[in-house]
């Protein structure tokens, strides 16, 4: 290792527990989100400094770019009379509470065995026989494919029931201000774009980095973009919408299920098919993926309704 | 597996395909969670007798098994679990099926369907991953069910059991990252063999028992559970005391019998055993303050997660046979309550602890129901809870640890302090018959069969132990 | 060193120069308008450089072409929302500048 | 000291600082729910970084697969946090104020 990968990775090293540190304390709440988006990129970076690009792909579409989205739209409605200041007392529990756990476990972390290959070789000898070449896409659908279908049931449930809890009247889009013609023109570009990169993604996946996590990322990006900017009104419960959203946990189930009937142990793809029903579950997943991840925007941003209205449970 | 019929994988997926096929079809939500609710059940019954037949049954997803995949695998204590989940939630969920269709009831029965899931998987996983994220499914699924009616003060309750979810998962998840880093393996069998008393260990052993008591809302930790409980729907309270509530600490048995048995008995486990003599007393005496019924059951459900926590003190089989007995009989016996609350609630139009006066000629199954479930959960012969309490105390005085069975007696007089004028005031004589509202019958009978199922464990407890003994771990 | 490296690291360093002085300028510069302007220098200039540094160097094509790709999307990109930001400032101005629309 | 090292410091450094923002900055919701992410930043951190200890070219990808399902799992958790927040303060102004602690709710 050179000195410049040092200075590099001590550089990032150092500007990530600061910049989490800068979050926690910004002065106001745009800046704390700001910089909660800095923290996403520069983990990306970090991540692909210790060679885990799809991590770095996933956390910077989806762990700083959507989360972040979701925090900044969700902010103007949300009425700052939900802030209370904590007490000075509090503080100073949760600092020498902290101050503790910080140190017990970097000690503990530092005494870790410095050497250890994980199961990296016994993934590698079983990846022949997996549905895909890529470790990780190995991993994620066949290896811990148990792992991801209830993942993919908890992205689900989260969608029924950020659903569950929007007013019905908050559903509609609202179109915000005029969107603008540079504006409406990067959108004509964005849809197009973002469906090949997200086909190009899916494709990479089954050899390279990259995926159904990924790619149903990027196409949500995208249609969130086109929810915001008021372009698109959010998106209706209608069959086909519904039919989107179970789709992947549909085709998970049915993979998980199919085994059991010929008495073989759940998620046990047929060996010789696991390439193409690996393949054909990672479509169905970045379908259902893209359409969940856009169902958590609730719309174009709003503000707080007036209080004049009447309620509108039944 | 070779052979057997893979019912073990049934008893997860049935509900998930019912939950997802009754997203896509709304209209026909009902129906088609009856048919997996029905399949769900035999599968679990079919489960639970493979595993008193023939012991442990296990299968591999992907036919990898560990380290490589994720094995489920059902012992005494899953399978108890399992039953336990298969016999209380469906019949609090005839509730909204007996309510009949309604986008609410629809919601709801989804949401149930994806707990359901969601808990089976957790009572078989033998992946300490999988069971983080069986638990943060099961714990979307809970806060979907609480705000699942918009009120206010549900919404405030279930973001803060949310947030204070999270944050005790992720306290979970660093130890798992630890437990891996040490070990290189994340099933729970290989980590007991694996371990070895280091640093990382007790650390991510600490962590995760942290999380996961902020998340069973053990005694300085339960602050989110009075608002949850008293604030959502009737009948979502019930699950979360009776089964939802139950979730981490079946996750904390595994971890500490699977994977850390060395340290039970020992002085963390002291502290948690504490904590739990804690929550058993300061539950019982807000239980006995509160005026509302719910805040009862709630304060009551804060006692009796103390119950649980008495088996880890005490580290021997007859601990865990009666911990794992409270679990079951709570479960039931909460669930009732709960259930003959919302009867009263809707036919007084209130909870206050003096609604139930002269109710009881007027509703007299709800009742029965309150009577034989407060039993219950009082410790009285023949209870369940009776049973759970006597194996509790007894397996204290056989380590010559008789402060244990103090406390589980003392906790039992504080509980009758507070299930006496419940049922006192019902069964006051009533100058006048007080006006009542109509109040759904399917509610009533659901109660009763709670209660009488919080009963009837009273009466079987052997056949129950010996699957437990089946496991043979601790 | 060979030539090629050699031009490599200086188009390197010249892309590192213009993402300084980009940076510098997002610190220093009084309001939007200038802000922005740093700003985009750094992403057109500053990224165009070090896309082209690694041009130099790439073994194929293929990434040549990809190198070029982002380099095009960061600039519709940032184009774009220097224009967004620039709008929403030129919206806000005469409210909260007191010396009336810049 | 290798590089693993320095990231795991670091990520034990992230995951303090999200304690500190769910537990004791503010109460503010959304400052609640930063800190949660940031928490969870630290575990993934630590988990890619426990990955790189290896000698041999790849890192083990079964930590990347888990800190994959764990992003995942985070952003459904502050989708529905923030629903329920957005719900919360629509539904503040018009209801009527809470009852007392123990009084009936109508």
């Amino acid at each position: 290792m050179s000195l410049v990968d040092w200075t590099l990775d001590g550089v990032l090293a150092a500007l990530l527990p600061l910049i989490a540190w800068g979050v926690v304390t910004a002065a106001s709440l745009d800046k704390a989100i700001m910089l909660f988006i800095v923290l996403g990129f520069v983990s990306a970076l970090a991540w692909a400094r210790l060679d885990a690009i799809d991590v770095a792909l996933v956390e910077a579409a989806v762990g700083s770019g959507l989360t972040g989205a979701l925090l900044l739209s969700a902010l103007p409605a949300i009425q700052p009379r939900l802030r209370r200041p904590s007490s000075l007392a509090r503080r100073a529990g949760v600092g020498a509470l902290l101050a503790g756990i910080t140190i017990w476990l970097g000690v503990t972390t530092l005494r870790l065995p410095a050497r250890s290959g994980g199961l990296a070789e016994l993934v590698c000898e079983n990846i022949e026989q997996s549905g895909a070449l890529h470790p990780i896409t190995a991993v994620l659908l066949d290896f811990r494919g148990y792992d991801t279908l209830i993942e993919v049931a908890v992205l689900l449930v989260a969608s029924l029931a950020v659903r569950a809890v929007q007013r019905p009247r908050l559903r509609p889009g609202r179109r915000g201000e005029p969107t603008s013609e540079p504006l409406a023109s990067f959108l004509n570009l964005l849809v197009p774009a973002s469906i090949v990169i997200a086909g190009f993604l899916v494709w990479e996946g089954s050899h390279a980095p990259g995926g159904a996590f990924q790619a149903g990322s990027i196409l949500a990006g995208c249609g969130v973009s086109l929810q915001l900017t008021g372009e698109r009104p959010a998106l209706r419960m209608t069959l086909r919408v519904r039919a989107a959203l179970v789709l992947g946990l549909a085709v998970f189930v049915a993979l998980a299920g199919a085994p059991l009937l010929r008495g073989h142990d759940l998620l046990d793809y047929p060996r010789p098919w696991a390439g193409p029903l690996v393949f054909a579950l990672e479509l169905a997943l970045t379908v259902s993926i893209a359409v969940i991840l856009v169902t958590f925007f609730p719309g174009a941003p709003d503000r707080p309704e007036p209080p004049a209205r009447a309620a509108d449970s039944p | 597996m070779s052979g057997t019929t893979p019912w073990i994988s049934w008893t997860i997926l049935a509900p998930l395909a019912g939950a997802t096929l009754s997203v896509l079809v709304a209209r026909r939500a009902v129906p088609i969670a009856v048919i997996a609710s029905a399949a769900t059940i035999v599968s679990v019954a079919a489960t639970v007798g493979q595993v008193a037949s023939a012991g442990a049954v296990s299968s591999a997803a992907g036919a990898w098994g560990a380290p490589l995949g994720i094995t489920l695998r059902a012992d005494g204590f899953g399978a108890l679990m399992l039953a336990t989940f298969g016999v209380v939630g469906p019949l609090v969920s005839l509730q909204a099926i007996g309510r009949r269709g309604g986008p609410r009831a629809r919601r709801f029965l989804v949401l149930w369907l994806f707990a359901w899931a969601s808990l089976n998987a957790l009572a078989l996983s033998a992946d300490v991953f999988n069971l983080y994220v069986t638990v943060e499914l099961v714990t979307l699924a809970a806060v979907g069910l609480i705000v699942v009616e918009r009120d206010r003060r549900a919404l405030a309750a279930g973001l803060r059991y949310l947030l204070l979810s999270l944050v005790g998962s992720l306290f979970y998840l660093m130890g798992v990252a630890l437990l891996y880093a040490a070990t290189a393996t994340l099933d729970t069998e290989l980590l007991g063999e694996r371990v070895t008393p280091e640093p990382a260990s007790w650390t991510a052993l600490a962590l995760m028992t942290a999380g996961l008591c902020l998340k069973a809302g053990l005694c300085p930790l339960h602050a989110w559970v009075p608002p949850a409980y008293t604030s959502a729907p009737p009948a979502v309270s019930a699950l979360l005391s009776g089964l939802i509530g139950k979730a981490p600490y079946v996750v904390l048995v595994r971890l500490w019998v699977e994977v850390f048995p060395g340290s039970l008995g020992g002085g963390a486990a002291r502290l948690l055993g504490a904590l739990g003599a804690l929550g058993i007393f300061w539950g019982s005496l807000l239980a006995l303050r509160a005026r509302r019924l719910k805040r009862v059951l709630a304060y009551s459900s804060v006692a009796h997660v103390g119950y649980l926590f008495l088996f880890f003190p005490l580290g021997t089989a007859g601990a865990w046979a009666g911990a794992a007995y409270v679990a079951v009989s709570h479960a039931a016996a909460s669930a009732s309550m709960f259930m003959a609350v919302e009867v009263v609630e809707r036919s007084v139009g209130h909870d206050m602890l003096d609604a139930t006066k002269g109710v009881a000629h007027r509703r007299p199954l709800t009742f029965v129901a309150l009577g034989l479930a407060g039993m219950s959960l009082m410790g009285l012969p023949p209870s369940g809870g009776f049973v759970a309490k006597w194996l509790l105390a007894r397996a204290a005085l056989e380590r010559g640890e008789w402060w244990w069975a103090a406390v589980v007696i003392a906790g039992g007089l504080l509980s009758a302090g507070y299930v006496f004028p419940i049922l006192r005031g019902a069964f006051a004589p009533q100058r006048r018959s007080p006006e009542l509202r109509r109040a759904p019958r399917h509610a009533e009978l659901v109660s009763l069969s709670l209660a009488v199922v919080a009963l009837a464990l009273g009466l079987i407890p052997l056949r129950l132990m010996a699957l437990l003994k089946l496991a043979g771990r601790s | 060193m060979t030539l090629q490296e050699l031009a490599a690291a200086a188009l390197l360093f010249a892309g590192a120069f213009f993402f300084l002085a980009g940076a510098i300028g997002l610190l220093r510069f009084p309001d939007p308008c200038t802000r922005i302007h740093a700003l985009t220098k750094a992403d057109n200039l500053g990224l165009g450089f070090v896309v082209l540094g690694l041009a130099v160097e790439a073994p194929s094509v293929v990434l040549v072409a990809k190198l070029g790709v982002i380099w095009v999307l960061v600039l519709v990109s940032s184009s774009l929302s220097s224009q967004l930001i620039m709008g929403r400032a030129q919206a806000r101005a005469p409210r909260t500048d007191p010396r009336g629309p810049t | 000291m290798s590089v693993w090292m320095l990231y795991g410091a670091a990520a034990i450094g992230v995951f303090s600082a999200g304690v500190f923002g769910a537990f004791g900055a503010t109460t503010h919701v959304v400052r609640r729910v930063l800190g949660v992410n940031i928490m969870g930043g630290g575990v993934f951190l630590l988990l890619v970084a426990s990955a790189r200890r290896a000698p041999s070219a790849i890192p083990d990808p079964v930590p990347h697969a888990l800190v994959l399902t764990g992003i995942v799992i985070s952003v459904s958790a502050t989708a529905l946090a923030m629903a329920i927040a957005r719900a919360l303060s629509v539904t503040r102004e018009r209801d009527s104020p809470a009852p007392p602690r123990d009084e009936p709710p109508r």
